[in-house]
């Protein structure tokens, strides 16, 4: 994010534009319809920095894990209010801790906090949380478990009261339309934030999001698809916020001809023009990679991120030792335009290898159905827009990677592989199991990762200050107008 | 009038019936699950069914559906899935953009259809008429999504004039609601209106051809006069009945209008809906659809008998 | 062309070589040709001819009317000392409606619907310059004027309340708004009934004489002429044939067309043993016209001459001309033809009747009702019976809308009984169940009275042909055979069965007809106004041949007709209908020689004869017929009867008891309380608010 | 007895109904109309002919301007535009000469029930009506989302929403010829039901469901884009003009082009068979 050069002022209304609506109802989860607002009127414990990934505090002052790894001491700040002007308590947290490990909240790194122990509230500013195991991941659950009013949490769902302790309070929500949020005047800390109110506009076409950033009408606008932001690459009125994004990986299942042969899994591998990829459908914006991990995260491997090159001809000799030459190879791919325009690179990169590829489009809803139920036939390009997770949390959050993935891949090596990385403690060992796991997928090539792309948000330079988390979640909290 | 209703009651409840079943099983049909929509692609199968128990989505079709049936019959449309909202009030939120859309659209359809149709039945110069012929050919030719986009390219990208996307209401600011509304109103009339001229000058050309036409000519009437007096006013059924006809296809076609230039209105609803397969939205949106038609159609069957002494409602 | 010219006072019109053409698709086609004539103050010029042969477009020409995409070609039309030929649109619409006004064929059709009738008469004035007060005012004095009772009601009412006799006088006060002096009259009687069109008639007599108008009256009944004209143009194929006064003209006519049009109707009062003289052939289409004289195909003294050139109007007599060569040659009139053919002598067979009918009623609004009530019964047909016997003609007769046509819709099953029995070939068929249906197929057949309409315009002679022929189970190459005697047995021959009905003239069509009713080889044809939308000269020649068959196959027939006098010329029997009831019913010498009921008498007395001779005072009904509805009570007729209680307050019984059928002393049943009362003619015209 | 005059006529080797539809074609409308309609087929169902390539090359020149390599330019994959569009055009053309038969067939017997029996008649009727309430695209979308995207699933949308129109027409030419005197006449004697339907009602039924079916092969290629705009329509790399349009509008504002081509092609189809539709109408009406 741009430095602030200004001298920030108080007061003024801006209006950003969003392709999908709000959802009230999943302020735990990761939703691109959230992302933009949430973490304007709700704060979680600790925040990472997006550059250093290194943990800071917000809402705690300071923890403490124990040297056995099975338990943590957390202090609290005290001079945070919600909205209600309530003042937020140690058993707060632990509702929400709690909250997160209710199936029904259907948050991705719930299963982190269904590891506890118990939560123990020592005093209205201080608790402590015990683990059923070490967790290296725990701060992936503290970034996204908002903290929320267990007076009011039930009253979220139509959007009435969305009660949090961020800088601004949630005032309204039109359905489908949008969303506006108001300063909270008693913020702790009195000079923040800057502006008066945020409207979040739906606007779910893209090409209709950049007319609207381009009248001034919004000055920002996020889940631009990556064709509309690539106009914007060298205009200096506006700049691109980069952190977290999407993984768009084709998956096979293991256990359908002909991708019982780990020979057809591999020449995938080799047939795929993943730079052709990111350059036609991604306009060049995003980084071609064999690895689902965060670019840059501890256990990236560069050479393991090209283990596959485009090598046409070696994947022609794989299909065809393998003995699956002009095998029909029928791909799920949900109706999302940047999967269809994989697919059609990828269905042509096969064909150039001897297979038959054929497109079986579905609609987003059937196929995210059948993708949580792991039915998804022997091949599909997914999406997963959870760059910026840590390696520990992906392997159970991604679909694609965890237990029931619809590659329906499993094995005991597996199985030890991914402990271990859990297990971790120390970047050193991190960086050791990762890699170790990741020359394990790469051989197994069960789902192949083929691009990730950064969170696809642009702002205009008429407002200074913004923000983002790891996961390209948008703070406001200093944003301000430029004169 | 009464009786007219009453003898009009039978079929229309009888279409109400039939479309409710479809628009509740139509959707149901497809695959997908609302809950889904609400947990998310990422969530595990517990965690969906988790949500579907929540969601009141485990009684049997008969069971829903008749639940349904009654809390309709109770004024309740129940509550949208994806956004926990009582169905009413979402689609009351919604309406003014609609509503606006599809009465500035139908506006520019009757003006625009008539000034065309008497044009070109009035018009004695033989190429004037061709030109004015192949203007209309091509406005039928053109739908509303593609004279859309053209309109977007023209004045919203080549020559940036009018707001290409978004809105606002009419109520709040008149002004600028109005140049929001212009060009999306004007890509949905113009295809229809086209149609519209088609009809009027179809039907004038033909009343013409009648005697009273040649009494009055008889008598001395003037052009203008004969047209206004005599042409028009016998021509004004079939014009009608085509409005009362495209009418609802706006409503159709504000669908794909509302995605191209980005209003939040029923459409937008209607198709959010049917992603999130969230059903009771889509059943009331379907169910109000089709009784717009049916009210439409009565409604212009009443204008025409207002317009025509010889047509009596009782009958 | 100075013929006309000895005539001493100055013409009001004068057209001189009038031609106009149509542009086609393919070529331009002259509808009318030189056509000249002159129309003189106070005089009523008729003009005369078939269907097609330019009547209208001449008159629309005058007034720069003809409808797309016709064209006057030359020719001038004086009128006031002025060329109207030429004229701007703007100086012709001073002239329209104001100095020269137009009265429509069709009175359906010539009122703007969704305008009030008061309003539509007003627009005359105001489109004229009126004040809208002065030209209501003046609205007001023209209805009254023209004869529309209750004038404050009426003036607001729309034209779809008025009966068909109503509207024709609303036309005519939108005419005469302004007073013009010439008024243009395109066939002004011809879609009504006789009793309105004697009322029609009458009016405009009293108008010409109390206004001082001219009348140009086109029309194609000779009758009409006789009444109503002083002067007479005769036209055939878009020109003029003959010209001269109508007395002139009909005593000694110079052309044989002239002649054979006087010829070919039956008179009322005719001996009924001969045949009528048809004119062979039909009437020309513009687009292929004869070269030479349009007529020599048809003409039976054609000579050489007339096949090549065009024969001139020339003056034979004073005042008087002809165009036709052989009569220029002689400078005789057309000799008076040769006796029609006696007919053979009549079969009669069994004395069972084929078609009984006893007390029949049927009700034409069933099945309209809504989901919630029944609709109210109307009995277009309350109570008839009447029987046929083989060979035996019943001709009936009555106004438009008194039932005729119901009536034999409900014998044939087409519209559901209501009540009452009928009897087909010794079997009740009332329950028209399908074995009764059978019965009535195989006996009685029907002749329809649009020869246009009758026949689908898709399917061949040879496939409509066929298809009545495979009912009668006759199929494949014997159809085929048949089909061409069936052909051969109505006049028309082997060639026409790979034609399509718009390859035929309207009566090849009716031949057609005729021959797909014969097919099933029925013993009854009910005829239902079988030539009342054909030419007077095809009409004798459907007639004759009518006649020829019934003497050779021994057919009954149902004869319905309004023209009187081709009902008696055809029938054995005749029954007179009035709001779905007989009123009269004997032998066709009884009904007419004596006619007991008003309103047999009425009819006979309105209906036109084509001679001079007979100019006498006629019976005018007042009013319409009411509506079958709200039919009146006791005597139907009682509202419009010249004799009844409207004009003999004392006569109750009429509105209280209804008359039954009974003998009356002439031999023939009358349904009238006061049968066989003598008759006042020239009753008030009022017309009865309807 | 006179005998009328007729001049020998040669048997016809085919209706007159047929002759008047050539009729249609000698109008300048006509002529330009077909001439429009055999040239676009062609082009379009000779595509393999003439592209054997096929509409799937693909190449790293992504988003080109048009140039005289490719009339169009070439899409996001590098692929050309204009081979693209031909396709798409042979696609859509493919459907419609397909779908629009069908529903013109299905159409005018559903329309043509009441000939046999009345109530089924006027029951057939009302649901037609319900279609016709129903928000166009909606039902498109339902009927897409139960079958899957695909060739089946537009035809039957297709086939669907031509039904009430075709549906409604024959109806009123039951009705109506109902009325006339020939089938009145067909009835007094004695012919069955069937047969008046057959010989009488369905010939006379054919001349409007011909001018309809002109008119609805436009709104079929139009429910086709529509569906495809909202992502519904044939799947990917099968292109047609709607998933042409679907993907250009992503770059409209960079190659505007990508939506200019297939809106241009399919003004010209909607042009050339409105033109049909009004020049058989013209023939048809002439009385
Ligand atoms: N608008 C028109 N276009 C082409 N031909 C026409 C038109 N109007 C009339 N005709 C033709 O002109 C001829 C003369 O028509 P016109 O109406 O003058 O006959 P008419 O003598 O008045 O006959 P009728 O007794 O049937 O009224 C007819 O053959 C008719 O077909
Ligand atoms: N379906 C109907 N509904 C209401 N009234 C009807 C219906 N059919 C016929 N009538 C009325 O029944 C009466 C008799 O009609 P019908 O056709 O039998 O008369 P008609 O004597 O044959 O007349 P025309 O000489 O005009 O042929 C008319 O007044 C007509 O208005
Ligand atoms: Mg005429
Ligand atoms: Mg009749």
């Amino acid at each position: 994010v741009r430095a602030d050069d200004g001298k920030p002022v108080r007061g003024g209304t801006i209006t950003v534009s969003q392709t999908a609506d709000a959802q009230p109802r999943n302020i735990l989860t990761l939703r691109a319809g959230n992302s933009p607002w949430v973490k304007n009127v709700f704060e979680t414990l600790t925040q990472t920095d997006p550059e250093t990934f290194e943990v800071k505090p917000l809402l705690a002052k300071s923890w403490k894990v124990a040297a056995d790894g099975l338990s943590m001491d957390i202090v609290l700040r005290d001079d945070v209010t919600f909205h209600t002007g309530r003042k937020m308590t140690a058993e707060d947290i632990k509702f929400t801790l709690e909250t997160m490990a209710l199936p029904e909240t259907a948050a991705q790194v719930g299963f982190i906090a269904k590891e506890f122990q118990s939560i123990d509230v020592t005093s209205a500013t201080t608790l402590t949380i015990k683990f059923k195991k070490p967790l290296a991941n725990i701060f992936d659950l503290f970034e996204e478990a908002n903290v929320i009013d267990k007076e009011t949490y039930a009253k979220r769902e139509d959007g009435s009261q969305v009660i949090g302790t961020g800088p601004f309070k949630f005032a309204k929500w039109s359905p489908g339309a949008s969303i506006m949020l108001e300063r909270y005047d008693s913020y702790r800390d009195k000079s923040l934030p800057y502006l008066d109110s945020i409207e979040f506009a739906v606007i779910t076409d893209s090409t209709a999001s950049v007319s609207a950033l381009r009248s001034g009408r919004s000055v920002m606008a996020t889940g631009l698809s990556q064709n509309d932001l690539v106009e914007f690459t060298n205009n200096p009125q506006y700049q691109f916020v980069n952190s977290g994004g999407t993984i768009f990986p084709l998956g096979v299942n293991v256990t359908k001809a002909p991708f019982d042969k780990k020979e057809v899994r591999q020449a995938l591998g080799y047939a795929i023009d993943r730079q052709r990829i990111n350059d036609q459908v991604f306009g060049g914006i995003g980084v071609p990679t064999d690895l689902f991990w965060g670019v840059g995260s501890p256990g990236y491997g560069k050479d393991q991120a090209l283990h596959y090159g485009y090598d046409p001809k070696k994947a022609k000799a794989l299909v065809e030792k393998a003995g699956a030459t002009g095998a029909k190879v029928p791909i799920v791919v949900p109706s999302i335009p940047a999967n269809r325009s994989i697919f059609e690179i990828v269905q042509n990169n096969l064909k150039e290898i001897g297979l038959a590829p054929e497109a079986v489009v579905l609609d987003v809803a059937d196929f995210d159905k059948r993708q949580v139920a792991g039915d998804l036939g022997p091949a599909f390009i997914l999406i997963h827009g959870q760059v910026g997770f840590s390696t520990a949390t992906l392997l159970s959050s991604l679909p694609s990677l965890r237990q029931g993935n619809p590659s329906g891949f499993w094995s005991d090596q597996y199985a030890t592989l991914r402990n271990a990385v859990t297990a971790a403690n120390s970047p050193e060992a991190t960086d050791k199991a990762v890699k170790a796991l990741s020359d394990y997928m790469l051989d197994e090539a069960f789902s192949l990762s083929l691009v990730q792309t950064p969170g696809q948000t642009i702002l205009s330079d008429t407002v200074k200050g913004v923000k983002a988390t790891l996961r390209s979640q948008m703070l406001f909290g200093q944003a301000y107008l430029a004169e | 009038m009464l009786t007219f209703f009453l003898k009009k009651l039978p079929s229309v409840v009888m279409v109400a019936i039939a479309s409710s079943v479809i628009a509740f099983v139509l959707p149901r049909l497809a695959p997908g699950d609302p809950a889904v929509a609400l947990a998310g692609s990422d969530a595990s199968p517990e965690q969906l069914a988790a949500v579907r128990d929540q969601l009141g989505l485990n009684g049997s079709l008969y069971e829903q559906y008749f639940h349904w049936i009654w809390n309709l019959l109770h004024g309740d449309l129940g509550r949208s899935f994806a956004m926990r909202r009582p169905v009413a009030t979402l689609i009351s939120s919604r309406l003014e953009s609609t509503i606006e859309l599809a009465a500035l659209a139908l506006v520019l359809m009757i003006i625009i259809g008539f000034t065309l149709g008497i044009l070109s039945a009035t018009l004695r110069n033989q190429t004037t008429k061709a030109a004015l012929d192949v203007v209309n050919t091509i406005c039928l030719a053109t739908p509303p999504f593609l004279t859309g986009l053209l309109l977007i390219l023209l004045l919203g990208i080549a020559f940036p004039i009018l707001p290409v996307s978004g809105e606002m209401g009419l109520l709040r600011d008149p002004v600028k609601g109005l140049q929001y509304l212009i060009l999306p109103a004007f890509a949905l009339a113009l295809p229809q209106a086209a149609v519209v001229a088609r009809l009027l000058a179809t039907a004038i050309n033909s009343v013409r051809g009648e005697d009273f036409i040649d009494l009055a000519k008889a008598k001395g009437v003037p052009p203008g006069r004969l047209m206004r007096r005599h042409l028009l006013r016998n021509s004004l059924g079939p014009a009608i009945v085509a409005i009362g006809l495209r009418a609802g296809e706006l409503l159709g076609g504000a669908i794909v209008i509302e995605a191209i230039f980005a209003r939040n209105g029923l459409g937008q609803l209607a198709v959010s809906s049917v992603q999130n397969r969230d059903y009771l939205v889509l059943q009331a949106l379907i169910l109000g659809a089709v009784l717009i038609a049916v009210l439409i159609q009565l409604l212009s069957e009443i204008t025409i008998a207002a317009l025509d002494p010889r047509i009596r409602l009782e009958g | 062309m100075t013929d006309i010219a000895v005539q001493s006072v100055a013409p009001l019109l004068n057209v001189e070589g009038l031609s106009a053409s149509f542009a086609g698709r393919h070529a331009t086609i002259r509808i009318i040709d030189n056509v000249s004539f002159e129309v003189k103050p106070r005089r009523v010029l008729g003009i005369v001819g078939e269907s097609g042969s330019g009547k209208s477009v001449t008159v629309r020409s005058i007034l720069d009317m003809l409808r797309n995409p016709g064209r006057v070609d030359s020719g001038t039309v004086m009128f006031n000392g002025r060329d109207l030929v030429g004229l701007p649109e703007a100086e012709m619409r001073k002239i329209r409606g104001k100095r020269i006004a137009m009265v429509f064929q069709d009175p359906q059709a010539a009122l703007n619907p969704v305008m009030t009738v008061g309003e539509q008469i007003a627009e005359a004035l105001v489109v004229h310059g009126a004040s809208r007060a002065a030209a209501r005012e003046r609205a007001f004095e023209l209805l009254r004027q023209v004869g529309i009772p209750d004038v404050e009601r009426n003036f607001d009412q729309y034209p779809h309340q008025f009966s068909g006799g109503m509207r024709q006088r609303v036309v005519i006060a939108i005419a005469l708004a302004n007073k013009p002096s010439l008024l243009i009259a395109d066939e002004p009687t011809t879609a009504l009934d006789v009793t309105i069109q004697a009322q029609i008639l009458r009016l405009l007599c009293d108008l010409k004489d109390e206004l001082g108008l001219s009348i140009i009256m086109i029309t194609h009944d000779m009758g009409v002429v006789a009444e109503l004209c002083d002067d007479l143009v005769v036209m055939y194929g878009g020109r003029v044939v003959e010209r001269g006064t109508v007395a002139d003209v009909f005593s000694a006519p110079r052309h044989p067309y002239t002649a054979a049009l006087l010829h070919s109707v039956p008179r009322i009062d005719s001996n009924t043993g001969s045949q009528l003289r048809a004119i062979p052939g039909s009437p020309p289409t513009p687009a292929r016209l004869p070269s030479g004289c349009a007529f020599h195909p048809r003409c039976r003294f054609a000579v050489e001459r007339c096949r090549s050139e065009v024969p001139r109007l020339e003056e034979l007599a004073p005042a008087h001309s002809a165009a036709c060569w052989v009569s220029a040659a002689d400078r005789m009139s057309v000799p008076p033809e040769e006796e029609g053919l006696v007919r053979k002598a009549r079969r009669t067979l069994s004395a069972n009747p084929i078609l009984q009918i006893e007390d029949l009623r049927t009700d034409v609004n069933r099945g309209s009702g809504s989901f919630f009530s029944k609709a109210k019964p109307i009995f277009a047909v309350d109570g008839i019976s009447l029987e046929i016997r083989p060979g035996e003609t019943l001709g009936l007769v009555g106004e438009s809308g008194c039932g005729k046509s119901t009536l034999s819709r409900t014998i044939v099953g087409i519209s559901p009984v209501a009540g009452g029995k009928i009897t087909v070939a010794g079997r009740d068929v009332s329950a028209m169940n399908p074995e009764d249906r059978d019965t009535i197929v195989r006996t009685i057949q029907y002749v329809f009275q649009d020869p246009f309409a009758s026949l689908n315009p898709r399917r061949s002679i040879a496939q409509s042909l066929g298809e009545a022929l495979g009912v009668a189970g006759v199929n494949g190459e014997k159809a085929r055979e048949r089909s061409v005697e069936l052909l051969l047995r109505v006049g028309l021959n082997e060639d026409f069965l790979e034609r399509y009905p718009y390859e035929l003239s309207g009566g090849q069509r009716q031949r057609v007809g005729i021959a797909r009713a014969l097919a099933t080889e029925p013993k009854l044809l009910i005829c239902d106004e079988p030539v009342s939308a054909l030419d007077v000269s095809i009409q004798a020649q459907i007639i004759n041949l009518l006649e020829e068959l019934r003497d050779e196959l021994g057919l009954a027939y149902l004869f319905i007709a309004h023209d009187l006098s081709v009902v008696r010329h055809i029938s054995d029997n005749v029954a007179v209908m009035y709001l779905g009831k007989i009123v009269e019913m004997g032998t066709a010498e009884q009904v007419y020689g004596s006619p007991q009921h008003p309103y047999t008498a009425a009819l006979i007395s309105s209906t036109p004869e084509p001679a001079l001779d007979a100019r006498q005072e006629k019976i005018v009904l007042a009013g319409d017929m009411p509506s079958p509805a709200n039919p009146p009570s006791g005597c139907r007729f009682r509202t419009r009867c010249p004799i009844g209680p409207a004009y003999f307050p004392e006569r109750e019984i009429c509105s209280t008891s209804s008359p039954n059928l009974k003998e009356t002393a002439t031999g023939q049943k009358a349904a009238c309380h006061f049968a066989g009362t003598p008759i006042k003619a020239g009753t008030r015209d009022e017309a009865g608010n309807g | 007895m006179t005998v009328p005059q007729s001049k020998p006529m040669h048997r016809r080797w085919f209706n007159p109904s047929i002759a008047r539809y050539m009729e249609a074609f000698t109008t300048t409308r006509g002529i330009a109309a077909l001439t429009a309609i055999i040239l676009i087929s062609a082009l379009a169902f000779l595509a393999p002919v003439v592209f054997p390539g096929g509409y799937d090359v693909q190449s790293r020149e992504s988003l080109r301007a048009p140039s005289f390599l490719h009339f169009f330019g070439t899409d996001e994959l590098g692929r050309d535009l204009f081979v693209r569009s031909i396709y798409g055009l042979r696609s859509d053309l493919a459907l419609v000469y397909f779908a629009v038969p069908v529903s013109m067939v299905a159409g005018t017997l559903l329309g043509l029930i009441g000939a046999v029996s009345p109530r089924l008649g006027s029951f057939v009727q009302r649901c037609l009506d319900i279609i016709v309430g129903f928000p166009g695209l909606i039902l498109g979308i339902c009927v897409v989302l139960v079958l899957g995207a695909g060739w089946t699933a537009l035809l039957v949308v297709i086939v669907v929403s031509g039904l009430p129109g075709f549906g409604r027409l024959a109806r009123a030419t039951l009705l109506s010829q109902q009325q006339r005197e020939y089938v009145i006449a067909a009835r007094t004697l004695g012919v069955g039901k069937w047969q008046i339907m057959v010989r009488h009602i369905l010939p006379n039924a054919v001349d409007p469901i011909i001018v309809q079916g002109a008119v609805f092969v436009v709104s079929a290629i139009f429910i086709e884009a529509a569906l495809s705009i909202v992502g519904l329509g044939l799947q990917p790399p099968e292109p047609s003009l709607g998933t042409l349009l679907n993907n250009g509008i992503r770059y409209i504002s960079r190659a505007p082009t990508y939506v200019l081509g297939p809106t241009v092609i399919l003004i010209i189809v909607a042009l050339a068979f409105s033109m049909l539709a009004d020049a058989l109408n013209a023939t048809v009406n002439r009385k």
